[in-house]
């Protein structure tokens, strides 16, 4: 039978009519007349009779892309959340073909010219820095041609994506917002229109950087861009889940009026992409029992290893003899796995160890950012790798933590 | 005239213990804490939007939600559902059982697309649990079409034109929907069905039985669509209510034969604000001065049909305003009145050109509210005049309708992916077997032949719904007569009096106190009225005088006078003893006491 | 020359007196009269002379134990920030001898008889599971003696730590508290005075669990007792870095006042402490670029892993082949790197991959409690240890996420 | 009489740019977001507490802290110092060198403790980095003991007894102190010395240069213990300072002779609340409304001491209660008085058996507040006795001194373990070689020759601490008498007249615009008071009617006049132009203009 397919069947001696979904070795679904879907044994299901040939999708009418105002905004969509919907016949997550069903949805879409164009189709955790490269020569693309650019992305590694980007574009002529949804575009309540809403706002500033645009809190009203380099995913669910980690959000979207909190980068005159990136980068999260040679066997054919430390930045004595044997070959890192606050390895006898182990420490530099720049420089200014992981490039490093 | 009826039930019952797809309490109440939400239509899986959605979608309300101290990030859909809560499940089977339906294999839950706001996510998730059942009554089985588990909706605290705020209290209870086919065939019959229904439910013990636990819709129709009819509140009221939908639908008959020759047309609606600069209209001059305007539009031929027979066809046409938020609409069939005068009616008149047998009709309201106004008004005559009166209708708590939405289609329903699919497997239908309840006939017998109830006592605790109640009670204090006499008469009395709910679990401790401090009949009947005007700590009943039971000593005593007066035995010793105090006291200790001290004399 | 011993110098031609403190190959560290300490080159000081025989610190005056109240409290040093003290002639951190100095600075203190023993003396990111079977015994040996047990303890791994007792103990007559400080106490500013102070009071409560006590926000007014297998550090630095999560604290101490704020284990007739622990177990960060046999090496001869993913709890689809390919033979448990909100495997298809893979969902379980609780039930419930993981047994699996 | 005085002088210096261990700016300001801490007393490295430290705790204050814009983790001493900051540290080290110091091959810093609250950690950070040099003075050289290098403390809002409150816009700003050996002479010594440092601070591109931006410390001694006297706000108070501190300390010895020989006593504090129930004095009857007691008691043979001579014992009691927070001490010199009757001192005297020679002190104050009293009054009482008068002293604003603390002692420092050692290497002393600034003489020496200014024109920049001023100036607007008459005349004059500052900033703009506009004296000290008056955008200044340039139409048109009149030369068109317009104008523009025109002519 295929999907859609009109079927009559009997159920423990009753008869049904209804539409066919799907069906395995031991069940199958069938959505009845009432609208319902009911699952049942195929011992228990005899189909009676089965006709037409599966309805297909009728797709809801969309407003004019003509109709559209003069600011070139371009949705590459890679997949994740927001980009796609459920198919709901086999459960699989597809991309949607055409987004423009979307402007209906979003307030002031009138001042736009949107385009757009489906990059990819991966849930974000397949995302790797093959695809980073991907990503950001599309963007580069785009922005070519006179666009800003909207990536939809999935939100579970949207922030190393957006840090990827931010340090691959030494200048970049336009916006590259990166936006995503925790709620699935098919739901009612889908943080997705507003966090577009806010992210299309965003898109037509004068900001020079990449950044993520996602709620503020978990009401609908305010949607906060924060730079790719210091967001982190803080929460597995909730609408408000990216926060700012040690600085301030660069701007919120609040009722048409965009608010900005802290200073950014202005966009420039070209569109410069480092496109290359060194993969042989490690991150590493320490903890009591952690085993030298798991250490060891992770770490030493690497070009660099970024260490999530404890408290200030310190492993165990043991993990620093392993990396003394090591640091004439690689990298060592510190950064914390107390998410907020800097490292500082001058306070304890360990952090003193460690600064003659060689390790450097990077201050509030985020773990998943370091690991990215990391892979950046070795691949683009291997030279003066270590001098530049210290220095703050895109707002990575910041000396002032407020709170 | 016999009218054709058809008329089915759909009965949501609360549940209580645990919420439906979290671990919050169904018992809590609201905070402080808000937050403000915008709802999006979307499409079904079959790519198509909603009637209902899609009207709700025009209304562009904001959303707040007041937090509650029994919700979590589930009920602020910030967190994907939990596993079904398996206590609700099993009573749904248990239900689905007792009106013997087919149980499916797996609980596939759904989304119920809602965006009136009333659930967080835009849905309401529900299962199919068992499908084609029946019950027994009078006149005939009664299908059951299914029997489904879904998630309570929030509680709506209030609401104006582009708001309305909820409580999330209410959010997630486990509601168990009964619904019947159209199999029902007049008012008393749909009652008659509820009933046993209701007392199905209320006799499994996780029926939640507060304030609002029962809401019933009713599916009428008499040939001209299928009205759903939500909320009816009370048992008594779908009688009321089913009445009240025949008279409208007849009259609108009427009123439809009339306009199917005659035709009729409704304006745009025109801003005649500057024609009432110097009203004398209170109502008028407050809505100008706070910044709303006065419109006006002509319906042709409708004159003397606003306000006629039993039923006013002006009560459409306000229905569906008031549902846009332009309240107190008038029209010329009420005119003179409201203050407006001849001058100002006449100017408006002549400013629509208005005809005879036409009607004006007037709204105060903002600017921007009355765009959509005629074109719904004109989609409500034309459903009248072809007699298509299909759509989902309030009941009123006078025992009314009113107009709330068009019907939902199927395409609002697709399904849940956040839950796994749940196999009712046998060692859960074998639970559930174990739990179905009597059946109100093996529950009369109960009473009747083990309890010794009359049958006038035994109807009238079967039908207020208070068998397992007063199961329940017997186990504590053996007096059926009396406990029966408590539920019947006496609770109920005194709650009316005082007006004040006594509860049953202060019905239950004041019977702990009865039989351990050998209370009667008229002990309880006072100390339940001290708990119910006094609203004092239960257990400082016994320390009240009027309730103060005797103490060993004071029974000693009483206990020598009566020996010493020769005049007792064993048999006697108690209502002799009852003549001697008006405290209470433990006639079991009376009478080792006596016992005792016979030998001692 | 001895630290301590007066010296005469000339340094650049001047001549001075001072203390010396301390020297190297390049350099002299010496204390001048007026208190400030220089430090020159070698090649430019020469001592003219040396007396004394170096001074011996000199201890204050503390109070009488004798005359403390009678709730019994013995706190157990382990090292840490707040049970040592500097040398300030060599920079490393010692055990203080005698803690009763801190009585003179505790407020309502009378109220308790205290007693101090030192059971180790290690910075917390040297703790390990060996360490922790020694603090459970020794605090189990001091419950034994009616004795309330306050644990000092380093910051860095407190949270390890608190965790691993929290399991170890299925019963205890007394509150264990953990406490330690983000200040050192040699300065006036430091937290480890009013945390002490908060500790105490917490020990005299009939809490039978195990707590963390720290300041709850950045003044010195309130002290929060968190529930160990819940509480994280979430600041490298700050007095506040402490924060229980996606849960309620146990209690808030303030002005010698306890407010509760959740329920808790009361304190039980006996103390069981089951003293093993199963150490080969891994937990492991999850990102985009992670090499499979970095992974496969780390955990393939592991008893149980646990997997810090993305979002609700995600790995990319390379890993989940590993772990198919293992995990007849390893354990493997979802946790997120996003520390709030809990994992669910139900919603995505990688999820629903991952659940097919035989990978355990620990719902909102910290990923550094999973572990800890993983080595426990390993050693001393191997036949239910999967189910048990699962099981909440002390407060470390939260199904109301409540913001 | 000759005093054989000993005077040195600690002068502290902000620098601006960046704090000393952290990356905000030295300019910001306070927030109203506050935290609340406690200090606790620590041991040194040698296990000692200090004096300073003891007296501090014993006051107990809770310590609240306003959080500034230009304040990070650091300044909350909620994360450890980061590197100290370069620019800072080379200022020291130029300064340093300027002095003829020896300077450290590397910087320690160390932690000084200080718990009044100034400082969130508890201490400051200070470090050494120059030591034994000079600076040359009319009577010989002074010695600088030390350059150091430290964070300034956090401004003190508000206190009172149990709380002090504290902003933190100024924490951490760096702070050079520069303190000389004991080997100024006398009054006018110290200010000279005290200048001629300044000067040269001043000099240095990196000095703050904002009110508060020095605050001078005296030592002094006569021969009964070192007293510092700290914050004597200006240069010219370090005189009156010193006069009044020999005053007291000359009259303290005349008492402590009388008293040696008399012997003196204090008794303990009764409270005597009870004798004023009815009193008709109005500040003790206020007192005990907000719940004060009235408390009372005897010093023995001071009776006409405390009121003496020039200074007055009481006043020493007095301060010393009143840094516990207890003001207002009344002694019997000074009854009757205060409203108290005959009767009621009467009753107190009887009470605490006074004699003749015996006087009575009487206090308002909370019970809890008077402890401590009696033990430190008793104290201070031995030190005047014995003349061992040192300690810490307060310079207030009237150019007198006040007790403050205990002198510290090297106890209260210990090495700053959270920030490495920093190595003074050879290319900082190089870059530092090279921003040594002129000395005084030197400046002197340029601002006659060079500038061709007068001696008393030179004196007064170089004496008001203008010679960079100066410099900076007259880069922009070359002409160094009108410069000199600006920064010393003209702009004191308009700041005093409209009670307003101008600021080198706007100076430095409005020469600017001079310049570009031609302006001369006039127009500059116009544009001065329009500005100063009218507080407008520097900008708006050139379209003033009364500073407007004039056009290129408007000059051609006036050398056009001038042309045809036949009067003019190159040489002399600019005097000639001038009488011909009130305007101001461009005089390189006139000349080039003149040069085209003539020839067109």
């Amino acid at each position: 039978m295929l999907t859609g397919q009109k079927i009559e069947f009997n159920y423990k001696d009753n008869n049904y009519k209804g539409i066919f979904i799907s069906s395995d070795d031991e069940k199958t679904t069938v959505k009845l007349d009432n609208g319902y879907n009911i699952t049942v044994r195929n011992e228990n299901i005899k189909i009676k009779n089965v006709y037409g040939n599966g309805k297909k999708r009728e797709d809801i009418k969309i407003k004019s892309i003509e109709k559209h105002g003069k600011n070139n905004v371009c949705i590459l969509t890679t997949g994740g959340t927001i980009g796609s919907s459920i198919d709901y016949e086999t459960g699989a997550v597809k991309p949607v073909k055409d987004i423009s069903y979307l402007y209906n949805y979003v307030n002031n879409i009138d001042d736009y010219h949107l385009s757009h164009k489906n990059i990819d189709n991966i849930l974000s955790e397949n995302v790797n820095p093959e695809k980073w490269i991907n990503f950001a020569r599309k963007a580069k693309e785009k922005m070519d041609n006179n666009n800003s650019v909207i990536i939809f992305h999935g939100t579970d590694t949207m922030q190393y994506s957006a840090s990827a980007l931010s340090f691959m574009f030494e200048e970049q002529t336009n916006p590259i917002i990166f936006t995503g949804s925790q709620r699935s575009s098919d739901r009612p309540s889908s943080d997705a229109f507003t966090n577009i809403e806010g992210s299309i706002h965003f898109s037509s500033t004068d900001i020079g950087e990449v950044g993520v645009a996602m709620h503020s809190g978990i009401s609908d009203n305010n949607i906060s861009l924060h730079r790719g380099v210091r967001v982190r995913k803080m929460h597995t669910s909730e609408r408000s889940a990216f926060k700012t980690v040690d600085d301030s959000e660069i701007a919120v979207y609040n009722n048409k009026n965009i608010i900005f909190n802290s200073e950014y980068k202005s966009t420039g005159k070209n569109n410069i992409l480092n496109d290359k990136l060194n993969d042989n980068v490690s991150l590493i999260y320490f903890y009591p029992g952690i085993k030298d040679e798991d250490f060891y066997n992770t770490v030493y054919n690497k070009d660099a290893v970024i260490i999530m430390g404890t408290g200030l930045g310190h492993v165990s004595d043991s993990i620093i003899k392993t990396i003394k044997k090591l640091s004439k070959d690689v990298h060592f890192f510190m950064t914390s796995q107390c998410i907020y606050g800097g490292v500082n390895l001058n306070v304890y006898s360990t952090g003193r160890e460690l600064l003659k182990a060689n390790v450097i420490p990077l201050y509030d530099m985020l773990a998943e950012t370091a690991m990215v720049k990391a892979m950046y420089l070795l691949a683009n200014y291997n030279d003066s790798f270590v001098n530049l992981m210290k220095t703050n490039l895109r707002g990575e490093i910041n000396n002032r933590i407020l709170w | 005239m016999v009218i054709d009826m058809k008329i089915g039930l759909e009965i949501h019952f609360q549940l209580k213990g645990n919420k439906l797809f979290c671990s919050c309490s169904t018992e809590g109440e609201k905070t402080d804490f808000i937050i403000e939400r915008k709802m999006t239509p979307v499409m079904s899986e079959l790519g198509k939007i909603d009637n209902a959605v899609k009207y709700e979608q025009m209304r562009d309300r904001t959303f707040v939600y007041y937090s509650s101290d029994n919700s979590c990030l589930v009920e602020k859909d910030e967190e994907p559902p939990h596993d079904v809560d398996y206590e609700a499940l099993k009573t749904a089977v248990v239900l689905s059982m007792a009106l013997h339906c087919k149980i499916v294999d797996y609980v596939s839950f759904m989304r119920k697309i809602v965006i009136d706001g009333s659930n967080t996510s835009g849905f309401q998730r529900t299962g199919v649990i068992g499908m084609d059942g029946y019950i027994k009554t009078s006149k005939g089985n009664v299908r059951i079409s299914a029997v489904t588990l879904e998630e309570d909706a929030a509680r709506k605290i209030r609401e104006d034109i582009d708001r309305a705020e909820y409580s999330l209290d209410r959010l997630g209870i486990p509601l168990v929907e009964i619904s019947t086919e159209p199999d029902i065939i007049d008012q008393e019959h749909a009652l008659e069905t509820a009933k046993a229904i209701g007392y199905l439910v209320m006799s499994t013990y996780k029926f939640r039985g507060e304030v609002d636990s029962i809401r019933q819709d009713v599916n009428f129709s008499m040939g001209y669509g299928r009205v759903e009819i939500k909320g009816v509140s009370r048992l008594s009221f779908i009688r009321d209510t089913i009445d009240y939908e025949v008279t409208r639908q007849m009259s609108l008959k009427e009123i439809s034969d009339i306009l199917k020759i005659k035709g009729s047309e409704i304006s745009d609606f025109n801003d005649i604000t500057y024609l009432f600069k110097n009203t004398e209209s209170s109502m008028i001059k407050k809505a100008i001065k706070t910044g709303k305007s006065v419109f006006s539009a002509m319906i042709t031929n409708v004159n003397h049909l606003m306000k006629y027979g039993n039923y006013h066809l002006g009560k459409e046409f306000a229905d569906v305003a008031r549902n846009m938020g332009i309240g107190g609409m008038m029209h010329s069939d009420e005119f003179p009145g409201y203050g407006i005068s001849d001058d100002e009616l006449n100017s408006v008149y002549k400013l629509l050109s208005r005809g005879d047998n036409d009607s004006i009709i007037i709204v105060l309201t903002y600017k921007n509210n009355i765009g959509a106004l005629a074109g719904l008004l004109r989609l409500r005559l034309n459903k009248i005049i072809n007699m298509d009166l299909a759509e989902t209708r309030a009941a009123t708590e006078k025992g009314e309708t009113k107009y709330l939405r068009p019907l939902p289609g199927r395409e609002r329903m697709y399904p849940e992916t956040d839950i796994p699919l749940f196999e009712i497997n046998k060692s859960l239908l074998d639970e559930a077997n174990n739990l179905i309840p009597e059946t109100m006939e093996e529950a009369k017998l109960n009473l009747n032949n083990k309890y010794k109830l009359s049958t006038v006592e035994s109807d009238a605790v079967i039908n207020n719904s208070l068998y397992s109640t007063f199961v329940k009670l017997i186990k504590i204090y053996n007096e059926p007569k009396t406990v029966a006499r408590l539920l019947l008469q006496t609770v109920p009395e005194l709650e009316k009096k005082y007006n004040s709910k006594i509860g049953n679990e202060n019905l239950i401790k004041i019977l702990n106190i009865a039989k351990n401090n050998g209370w009667d009949r008229s002990n309880i009947e006072k100390a339940l009225e001290i708990f119910t005007v006094k609203k004092i700590n239960i257990n400082e009943l016994i320390k009240m005088d009027e309730l103060k039971s005797l103490s060993d000593e004071e029974i000693r005593e009483i206990i020598n006078k009566l020996i010493i007066n020769n005049s007792i035995n064993e048999k006697n010793i108690i209502p002799s003893f009852k003549k001697e105090t008006n405290s209470t006291f433990n006639a079991k200790k009376v009478i080792e006491m006596y016992k005792k001290l016979k030998n001692t004399h």
